[in-house]
Protein backbone atom coordinates (compact mmCIF):
# COMPACT_ATOMS: atom_id res chain seq x y z
CA UNK A 1 0.00 0.00 0.00
CA UNK A 2 2.85 2.35 0.94
CA UNK A 3 4.62 1.61 -2.32
CA UNK A 4 1.43 2.25 -4.26
CA UNK A 5 0.90 5.58 -2.52
CA UNK A 6 4.49 6.55 -3.16
CA UNK A 7 4.08 5.68 -6.82
CA UNK A 8 0.87 7.69 -6.98
CA UNK A 9 2.54 10.66 -5.39
CA UNK A 10 5.44 10.45 -7.84
CA UNK A 11 3.08 10.29 -10.80
CA UNK A 12 1.09 13.23 -9.45
CA UNK A 13 4.24 15.31 -8.92
CA UNK A 14 5.49 14.50 -12.41
CA UNK A 15 2.23 15.45 -14.11
CA UNK A 16 1.61 18.49 -11.95
CA UNK A 17 5.20 19.73 -12.39
CA UNK A 18 4.96 19.42 -16.15
CA UNK A 19 1.64 21.23 -16.27
CA UNK A 20 2.83 23.99 -13.95
CA UNK A 21 6.09 24.34 -15.83
CA UNK A 22 4.19 24.71 -19.13
CA UNK A 23 1.78 27.21 -17.57
CA UNK A 24 4.48 29.38 -16.01
CA UNK A 25 6.59 29.26 -19.17
CA UNK A 26 3.61 30.34 -21.26
CA UNK A 27 2.81 33.19 -18.82
CA UNK A 28 6.36 34.49 -18.75
CA UNK A 29 6.92 34.07 -22.48
CA UNK A 30 3.75 35.85 -23.50
CA UNK A 31 4.32 38.67 -21.04
CA UNK A 32 7.94 39.07 -22.13
CA UNK A 33 7.07 38.88 -25.83
CA UNK A 34 4.43 41.58 -25.44
CA UNK A 35 6.83 43.78 -23.48
CA UNK A 36 9.61 43.32 -26.03
CA UNK A 37 7.31 43.98 -29.00
CA UNK A 38 5.85 47.13 -27.44
CA UNK A 39 9.25 48.40 -26.41
CA UNK A 40 10.82 47.72 -29.83
CA UNK A 41 7.99 49.48 -31.67
CA UNK A 42 8.22 52.43 -29.33
CA UNK A 43 12.00 52.57 -29.73
CA UNK A 44 11.72 52.34 -33.52
CA UNK A 45 9.20 55.21 -33.48
CA UNK A 46 11.48 57.33 -31.33
CA UNK A 47 14.46 56.60 -33.59
CA UNK A 48 12.45 57.48 -36.68
CA UNK A 49 11.20 60.73 -35.16
CA UNK A 50 14.78 61.64 -34.20
CA UNK A 51 15.96 60.78 -37.72
CA UNK A 52 13.24 62.95 -39.32
CA UNK A 53 14.06 65.82 -36.97
CA UNK A 54 17.80 65.59 -37.61
CA UNK A 55 17.40 65.26 -41.38
CA UNK A 56 14.89 68.11 -41.55
CA UNK A 57 17.46 70.34 -39.85
CA UNK A 58 20.13 69.22 -42.30
CA UNK A 59 17.86 69.82 -45.30
CA UNK A 60 17.01 73.25 -43.92
CA UNK A 61 20.70 74.10 -43.44
CA UNK A 62 21.41 72.90 -46.98
CA UNK A 63 18.65 75.06 -48.36
CA UNK A 64 19.89 78.11 -46.45
CA UNK A 65 23.45 77.45 -47.57
CA UNK A 66 22.40 77.10 -51.22
CA UNK A 67 20.34 80.28 -51.14
CA UNK A 68 23.03 82.25 -49.32
CA UNK A 69 25.69 81.17 -51.81
CA UNK A 70 23.60 82.38 -54.73
CA UNK A 71 22.60 85.59 -53.00
CA UNK A 72 26.15 86.40 -51.91
CA UNK A 73 27.49 85.73 -55.39
CA UNK A 74 24.77 87.84 -56.94
CA UNK A 75 25.34 90.67 -54.48
CA UNK A 76 29.11 90.65 -54.99
CA UNK A 77 28.70 90.65 -58.77
CA UNK A 78 26.14 93.46 -58.77
CA UNK A 79 28.07 95.65 -56.36
CA UNK A 80 31.32 95.20 -58.24
CA UNK A 81 29.64 95.91 -61.58
CA UNK A 82 28.06 99.07 -60.23
CA UNK A 83 31.38 100.27 -58.88
CA UNK A 84 33.05 99.61 -62.24
CA UNK A 85 30.25 101.47 -64.03
CA UNK A 86 30.62 104.41 -61.68
CA UNK A 87 34.34 104.58 -62.30
CA UNK A 88 33.81 104.34 -66.08
CA UNK A 89 31.21 107.11 -65.95
CA UNK A 90 33.59 109.21 -63.90
CA UNK A 91 36.43 108.58 -66.34
CA UNK A 92 34.23 109.63 -69.27
CA UNK B 1 -14.02 18.09 -6.79
CA UNK B 2 -11.97 14.89 -6.94
CA UNK B 3 -8.85 14.24 -4.90
CA UNK B 4 -6.41 15.28 -7.64
CA UNK B 5 -8.21 18.53 -8.33
CA UNK B 6 -8.30 19.31 -4.61
CA UNK B 7 -4.61 18.60 -4.37
CA UNK B 8 -3.81 20.81 -7.35
CA UNK B 9 -5.89 23.66 -5.93
CA UNK B 10 -4.18 23.33 -2.55
CA UNK B 11 -0.70 23.32 -4.06
CA UNK B 12 -1.48 26.25 -6.31
CA UNK B 13 -2.71 28.12 -3.26
CA UNK B 14 0.48 27.25 -1.40
CA UNK B 15 2.64 28.32 -4.36
CA UNK B 16 0.98 31.71 -4.38
CA UNK B 17 0.93 32.14 -0.60
CA UNK B 18 4.60 31.28 -0.25
CA UNK B 19 5.56 33.55 -3.14
CA UNK B 20 7.04 30.58 -4.97
CA UNK B 21 4.99 31.14 -8.10
CA UNK B 22 6.45 34.64 -8.55
CA UNK B 23 9.94 33.39 -7.67
CA UNK B 24 9.66 30.71 -10.35
CA UNK B 25 8.58 33.29 -12.90
CA UNK B 26 11.43 35.60 -11.86
CA UNK B 27 13.85 32.72 -12.21
CA UNK B 28 12.61 32.00 -15.71
CA UNK B 29 12.83 35.68 -16.68
CA UNK B 30 16.38 35.85 -15.37
CA UNK B 31 17.34 32.68 -17.22
CA UNK B 32 15.86 34.03 -20.45
CA UNK B 33 17.99 37.14 -20.16
CA UNK B 34 21.07 35.14 -19.18
CA UNK B 35 20.83 32.75 -22.13
CA UNK B 36 20.39 35.58 -24.64
CA UNK B 37 16.74 34.79 -25.44
CA UNK B 38 15.64 38.38 -24.85
CA UNK B 39 18.40 39.85 -27.03
CA UNK B 40 17.70 37.37 -29.81
CA UNK B 41 14.03 38.23 -29.75
CA UNK B 42 14.75 41.96 -29.78
CA UNK B 43 16.96 41.46 -32.82
CA UNK B 44 14.17 39.47 -34.48
CA UNK B 45 11.72 42.31 -33.74
CA UNK B 46 14.08 44.79 -35.40
CA UNK B 47 14.29 42.55 -38.48
CA UNK B 48 10.51 42.25 -38.72
CA UNK B 49 10.02 46.02 -38.30
CA UNK B 50 12.68 46.66 -40.95
CA UNK B 51 11.19 44.14 -43.34
CA UNK B 52 7.55 45.22 -42.98
CA UNK B 53 8.14 48.93 -42.39
CA UNK B 54 7.33 50.63 -39.09
CA UNK B 55 4.15 52.19 -40.43
CA UNK B 56 2.76 48.76 -41.33
CA UNK B 57 3.35 47.02 -37.99
CA UNK B 58 1.30 47.22 -34.81
CA UNK B 59 2.33 45.75 -31.47
CA UNK B 60 -0.23 42.97 -32.03
CA UNK B 61 1.21 42.13 -35.46
CA UNK B 62 4.68 42.01 -34.02
CA UNK B 63 3.61 39.78 -31.13
CA UNK B 64 1.97 37.37 -33.58
CA UNK B 65 5.04 37.41 -35.80
CA UNK B 66 7.66 36.77 -33.12
CA UNK B 67 5.77 34.38 -30.83
CA UNK B 68 6.67 31.14 -32.67
CA UNK B 69 10.35 32.07 -32.62
CA UNK B 70 10.02 33.18 -29.00
CA UNK B 71 8.74 29.76 -28.04
CA UNK B 72 11.28 27.88 -30.13
CA UNK B 73 14.22 29.83 -28.76
CA UNK B 74 13.73 28.82 -25.11
CA UNK B 75 16.63 26.44 -24.41
CA UNK B 76 15.78 22.95 -23.13
CA UNK B 77 18.20 23.46 -20.27
CA UNK B 78 16.11 26.39 -19.01
CA UNK B 79 12.90 24.38 -19.21
CA UNK B 80 14.56 21.47 -17.41
CA UNK B 81 15.88 23.69 -14.65
CA UNK B 82 12.43 25.19 -14.08
CA UNK B 83 10.83 21.78 -14.06
CA UNK B 84 13.42 20.52 -11.61
CA UNK B 85 12.79 23.41 -9.26
CA UNK B 86 9.02 22.86 -9.40
CA UNK B 87 9.46 19.14 -8.74
CA UNK B 88 11.67 19.84 -5.80
CA UNK B 89 9.17 22.31 -4.33
CA UNK B 90 6.32 19.85 -4.81
CA UNK B 91 8.25 16.98 -3.28
CA UNK B 92 8.75 19.09 -0.20
CA UNK B 93 5.24 20.46 0.04
CA UNK B 94 2.83 18.02 -1.58
CA UNK B 95 1.30 15.87 1.09
CA UNK B 96 -0.71 13.03 -0.31
CA UNK C 1 22.73 54.65 -48.77
CA UNK C 2 22.31 54.89 -44.99
CA UNK C 3 19.08 55.72 -43.18
CA UNK C 4 19.81 59.43 -42.75
CA UNK C 5 20.84 59.88 -46.36
CA UNK C 6 17.65 58.11 -47.49
CA UNK C 7 15.56 60.31 -45.22
CA UNK C 8 17.23 63.51 -46.46
CA UNK C 9 16.63 62.40 -50.04
CA UNK C 10 12.97 61.65 -49.27
CA UNK C 11 12.45 65.05 -47.62
CA UNK C 12 14.13 66.90 -50.48
CA UNK C 13 12.14 64.89 -53.01
CA UNK C 14 8.87 65.83 -51.32
CA UNK C 15 9.84 69.50 -51.09
CA UNK C 16 10.80 69.60 -54.76
CA UNK C 17 7.77 67.62 -55.98
CA UNK C 18 5.33 70.01 -54.39
CA UNK C 19 7.24 73.18 -55.31
CA UNK C 20 7.85 73.90 -51.64
CA UNK C 21 11.63 74.07 -52.02
CA UNK C 22 11.39 77.06 -54.37
CA UNK C 23 8.78 78.71 -52.16
CA UNK C 24 11.09 78.30 -49.16
CA UNK C 25 13.98 79.87 -51.05
CA UNK C 26 11.75 82.80 -52.05
CA UNK C 27 10.65 83.17 -48.45
CA UNK C 28 14.27 83.16 -47.28
CA UNK C 29 15.27 85.78 -49.85
CA UNK C 30 12.36 87.97 -48.78
CA UNK C 31 13.28 87.56 -45.12
CA UNK C 32 16.90 88.45 -45.84
CA UNK C 33 15.82 91.70 -47.46
CA UNK C 34 13.28 92.41 -44.72
CA UNK C 35 15.77 91.96 -41.88
CA UNK C 36 18.38 94.17 -43.53
CA UNK C 37 20.81 91.36 -44.34
CA UNK C 38 21.12 92.41 -47.99
CA UNK C 39 21.79 96.06 -47.15
CA UNK C 40 24.35 95.19 -44.47
CA UNK C 41 26.17 92.84 -46.80
CA UNK C 42 26.11 95.31 -49.65
CA UNK C 43 27.70 97.90 -47.36
CA UNK C 44 30.32 95.33 -46.38
CA UNK C 45 31.00 94.65 -50.08
CA UNK C 46 31.60 98.34 -50.68
CA UNK C 47 33.97 98.51 -47.72
CA UNK C 48 35.97 95.55 -49.02
CA UNK C 49 36.20 97.05 -52.52
CA UNK C 50 37.27 100.37 -51.06
CA UNK C 51 39.85 98.75 -48.83
CA UNK C 52 41.40 96.49 -51.47
CA UNK C 53 41.01 98.80 -54.41
CA UNK C 54 38.65 98.17 -57.33
CA UNK C 55 41.39 97.08 -59.66
CA UNK C 56 42.53 94.36 -57.27
CA UNK C 57 39.18 92.67 -56.63
CA UNK C 58 37.45 89.95 -58.64
CA UNK C 59 33.92 88.66 -58.00
CA UNK C 60 35.41 85.46 -56.55
CA UNK C 61 37.66 87.42 -54.17
CA UNK C 62 34.70 89.43 -53.04
CA UNK C 63 32.55 86.35 -52.54
CA UNK C 64 35.29 84.70 -50.46
CA UNK C 65 35.72 87.84 -48.43
CA UNK C 66 32.07 88.50 -47.61
CA UNK C 67 30.81 84.90 -47.21
CA UNK C 68 31.69 84.46 -43.50
CA UNK C 69 29.91 87.70 -42.62
CA UNK C 70 27.03 86.76 -44.92
CA UNK C 71 26.54 83.52 -43.00
CA UNK C 72 26.93 85.12 -39.61
CA UNK C 73 24.45 87.87 -40.36
CA UNK C 74 21.49 85.54 -40.97
CA UNK C 75 19.28 86.00 -37.88
CA UNK C 76 18.48 82.87 -35.87
CA UNK C 77 14.81 83.81 -36.03
CA UNK C 78 14.89 83.50 -39.84
CA UNK C 79 16.56 80.08 -39.63
CA UNK C 80 14.05 78.95 -37.03
CA UNK C 81 11.10 80.18 -39.07
CA UNK C 82 12.32 78.29 -42.12
CA UNK C 83 12.88 75.09 -40.14
CA UNK C 84 9.44 75.42 -38.58
CA UNK C 85 7.89 75.85 -41.98
CA UNK C 86 9.61 72.70 -43.30
CA UNK C 87 8.52 70.69 -40.26
CA UNK C 88 4.97 71.89 -40.63
CA UNK C 89 4.96 71.13 -44.37
CA UNK C 90 6.25 67.62 -43.79
CA UNK C 91 3.73 66.89 -41.07
CA UNK C 92 0.92 67.91 -43.41
CA UNK C 93 2.11 66.45 -46.67
CA UNK C 94 4.60 63.66 -46.22
CA UNK C 95 4.49 60.10 -45.00
CA UNK C 96 8.15 59.54 -44.31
Amino acid sequence: EEARLKQEKELFITLFSQALCAELTEDVLMQSIKEIAASEISQAKQEKAACISRCTEEVCSGLIEETLSKEIHQLAKETLQKKVQCVRMYMK
Amino acid sequence: MNKDAQMRAAINQKLIEMGERERLKDLLRAKLIECGWRDQLKAHCKDVIKEKGLEHVTVEDLVAEITPKGRALVPDSVKKELLQRIRSFLSQHATL
